[in-house]
């Protein structure tokens, strides 16, 4: 076995990424859908950070992107929370599929 | 042998260097060093929450009049022993509805992260177990995965109480966290690294807490404070308010389990007084004063590991004195004095410290 | 500018607290803590203290001050004191036959001595009062009395049988017969039970 | 040994995010995530983004799995048991869509990695300093960060105050005309 290059880290990062797809795919809890949200987040960053070291040599860019996603999850999943938490209080449950807010 | 407790990191030097020979390859002597750390680890973790727990019951005695542990051992100094021995004998119970899994995981996480955090502070020149470039702030995000277990074994006891003191203990060690960490990142600029040794070493010429001026005191006062909060300890213990919440999210714990987390409480007021004893106090450099050489050969007899732990133990008592001293705060008054008062105060302190680093201003230059 | 005198005002108030604290950390002297297994010799107890309950006794007739009228065995919460009287023939007073103290029953609340209207019980400091078995926390009070013997089998319900004092009673019970007048009657204690 | 690392993390990490996306109790999946992220923050140290990973561990592990934690307790009834969940159909959907997607990134991932090595364009494996990432981030022109680095802060501060307004207990309409 070779020490781990470029490829093993896109491969990983694109199994992590179809794993949080399924999860969006099949969750139907809003909290459950933050979390895949949150796996697919984190396999993107994780490719950025594989190119900066094995494809361009430790640019600044490649590593200056995960921090950005970083900042930006954190504020999605204030917001996020903060909008479940009021919808929590209104219908007294988290499904998306129970009953359809917008069409009434 | 002798110049060995003074020149620790050459120690480890011919360590590393003894043992690639012995075993014919850098990676077998890096692994044998860290099983060797991680055994000498274990035991100092479980002497320190002995010594600790002993010392605590000593001060807390003295303080109020009392004398505190006399009957095990002369002192009582057994005493810890017997009350630990007591604790791994224990039956370990699980509640019947408990989420068995999260249950037996939250202690792991709390013990895990407080032992993490050990293997970043300098004890000595070269001593140190991890080092690397950021631990600074690699030990502040190892020590916010704590709250998680906090927060899941007050899940998983299945216990309202326990889910009162968990949110309790959790909202209380996030907030004083942002204090705690701005207090440190305001000397950052000062010494321009995170790395812990580097820290020590750029306190040569004197101390942070005076050679920045007044932004060393200030930032010293909050972090004492953010982290007396941080460790749950009193005046800030409402987590474990024992009239109103039992144990607070322990509640439902016993024998080791419940061990678990009493260590991790233990080690915790350690590594704040360890933080604050590197970035603040010099860590394992002598106290120095430039220009009285025959004062300070008198300081280098003593050994760095001795500063160290002399620096750490005064800290510590000060956490203790703190205990037995005040009065709780009620827990609207926790909220407002950080998010109104702390806050605001480290983020002047923060600003203060940009502006006297770019000027060039700070003492023994 | 308010803020900042309350600040520092504040930050006296916790200083001196400290200091107060240092003081008796740093003084051993100022210890009140009492050793207690080693200091028996010289131990003393405050007189307010109070252990368990005890009749008393008229300096000059010798004789115990009840006159058995049951203010405490009502006044009792937890059924602890349980009384038989007779009139003495002498007198022709009410007198307790058997003052029972069931002190595995008493809170030590005092409760009984606030009732007593005749001075005659009181609390005592002697506080050793551990035992091997509940049986052996039942005492009778009036003991010097010569028809109060410590036979305890015939003592309420409540009480099992001891079988060891057993054979000690039929010789006293004679002794008792003496001294009993006709009239006899017992206080039962209230029904507390809960229900 | 880095390969023995990275195959054990990764293994660990798919695991977990499976676990995430497939148990039934939402506090576990929380858990789980936990998981997820402090391995990848142990893949970047990998990597040797130090700084990267000790702000993942920081802001990801300290503070958003906090938070969600925290919203999860905040809303027991709905979110500890998944108890209706979807249809055995649904599932498939996910597994189907899931793995074609997968077979696309796989498939181009091979192509992408074959052209570099006929080209023969990738620069020797480095990371970024602190010291790197520190300047960029306040620089600005060509290699500078400092516009999205501003940029960033104000819409923290703005989603900090968005949070709070929306997540402020507001009365509620139905359960007024209930009361009334």
């Amino acid at each position: 076995m070779n020490s781990p290059g470029l490829e093993h880290y896109l491969i990983f990062a694109a199994l992590l990424f179809c794993i949080g797809l399924y999860g969006i795919v099949t969750r139907r809890n809003l909290i459950g859908m933050l979390m895949s949200v949150e796996i697919i987040l984190n396999a993107a960053a994780l490719n950025f950070v594989a190119f900066h070291r094995f494809k361009f040599g430790g640019d600044v860019a490649g590593a200056m992107f995960p921090l950005f996603i970083i900042a930006i999850a954190a504020a999605e999943a204030a917001v996020a929370l903060a909008i479940i938490l009021a919808l929590f209080r209104r219908k007294r449950n988290l499904d998306v599929l129970s009953d359809n807010l917008l069409k009434n | 042998m002798e110049s060995y407790i003074y020149r620790t990191d050459k120690l480890i030097l011919d360590l590393t260097e003894w043992l690639t020979e012995a075993t014919g390859s850098a990676f077998a002597a890096e692994v044998v060093k860290m099983s060797i750390a991680a055994a000498v680890l274990s035991a100092f973790v479980g002497l320190l929450a002995m010594i600790l727990i002993y010392i605590e019951r000593k001060v807390a005695g003295h303080m109020q009049q009392r004398v505190g542990p006399m009957r095990v051992g002369p002192h009582g100094i057994l005493q810890t022993v017997a009350d630990s021995i007591k604790l791994v004998a224990k039956e370990g119970l699980t509640p019947k509805n408990a989420d068995a899994f999260i249950f037996n995981l939250a202690p792991l996480l709390v013990f895990a992260s407080s032992f993490a955090c050990l293997s970043f502070i300098p004890f000595s020149p070269g001593m140190t177990i991890v080092s690397f470039n950021v631990g600074l702030l690699f030990i502040l995000g190892i020590a916010s995965v704590g709250v998680l277990g906090i927060l899941a074994g007050g899940w998983a006891s299945n216990n309202k109480w326990s889910v009162l003191g968990a949110m309790r203990s959790g909202a209380q060690i996030i907030s004083y966290e942002l204090s705690a960490t701005l207090a440190l990142l305001a000397i950052v600029p000062f010494f321009g690294t995170l790395d812990f040794q580097e820290i020590v070493l750029s306190q040569q010429k004197g101390w942070w807490i005076w050679r920045a001026p007044g932004v060393g005191l200030l930032g010293f006062l909050i972090y004492t404070i953010a982290s007396t909060a941080e460790c749950n300890r009193t005046p800030f213990d409402i987590a474990e308010g024992e009239s109103e919440l039992t144990g607070g999210f322990h509640t439902e714990y016993s024998a080791m389990k419940f061990a678990m987390f009493f260590l991790a409480e233990f080690i915790n007021i350690f590594i704040v007084s360890a933080i604050s004893a590197t970035v603040f106090f010099g860590g394992w450099m002598p106290f120095h004063i430039e220009g009285l050489d025959t004062l300070n050969r008198v300081f280098d007899l003593l050994p760095p590991i001795v500063w160290f732990f002399g620096k750490v133990a005064c800290l510590v008592f000060v956490v203790m004195w703190f205990r037995w001293t005040f009065p709780r705060l009620r827990v609207d008054q926790l909220m407002h004095f950080e998010w109104k008062y702390l806050m605001p105060l480290s983020l002047i302190n923060l600003a203060l410290a940009a502006i006297a680093v770019s000027a060039g201003l700070y003492f023994f230059n | 500018m308010n803020i900042f005198v309350k600040t520092l005002r504040g930050l006296k108030g916790l200083l001196s607290g400290m200091g107060l604290t240092f003081g008796y950390f740093a003084r051993p002297s100022k210890v009140i803590t009492q050793q207690y297994p080693e200091n028996r010799n010289t131990l003393k107890l405050p007189e307010r203290s109070q252990a368990r309950i005890d009749l008393i006794k008229n300096a000059e007739t010798g004789r115990y001050n009840c006159i058995a009228c049951g203010l405490c065995v009502k006044a009792c919460p937890n059924n602890s004191i349980e009384l038989t009287k007779f009139k003495d023939p002498e007198t022709k007073k009410f007198r307790p036959e058997k003052f029972v103290y069931h002190f595995e029953r008493c809170l030590v609340c005092g409760l009984c001595v606030e009732a007593c209207k005749f001075d005659a019980l009181r609390m005592t400091s002697e506080f050793e009062t551990a035992a091997w078995s509940p049986d052996d926390l039942v005492e009778i009070l009036n003991k010097d009395d010569p028809w109060a013997h410590d036979d305890k089998s015939d003592i309420g319900q409540q009480t099992a049988p001891d079988k060891n004092e057993q054979t000690a009673s039929p010789a006293r019970d004679t002794d008792r017969q003496e001294h009993t007048g006709a009239e006899e009657k017992t206080i039962q204690p209230k029904d507390r039970s809960p229900k | 040994m880095e390969t023995l690392i990275f195959y054990t993390t990764a293994f660990f990490i798919l695991a977990a995010a499976g676990y995430v996306v497939t148990t039934m109790n939402i506090f576990r999946a929380a858990i789980g995530l936990t998981g997820v992220l402090a391995g990848i923050a142990g893949l970047y140290l990998l990597m040797n983004a130090q700084f990267l990973s000790a702000v993942q561990i920081t802001v990801y592990v300290g503070g958003i799995m906090v938070l969600i934690v925290f919203a999860i307790l905040l809303m027991p009834e709905a979110s500890m048991h998944l108890r209706r969940e979807n249809p055995k159909w649904f599932r498939f959907i996910g597994g189907v869509s899931a793995a074609l997607v997968f077979a696309v990134l796989a498939y181009s991932i091979t192509a992408f990695i074959g052209a570099q090595d006929a080209a023969g364009t990738s620069l020797e494996p480095a990371a970024a300093s602190i010291r790197e990432i520190g300047l960029a981030l306040l620089s600005p022109g060509g290699n500078g960060f400092v516009l999205p680095f501003e940029f960033v802060s104000v819409v923290l501060i703005a989603a900090l105050i968005g949070a709070t307004t929306i997540a402020k207990r507001t009365p509620n309409p139905e359960t007024k005309e209930e009361q009334e």
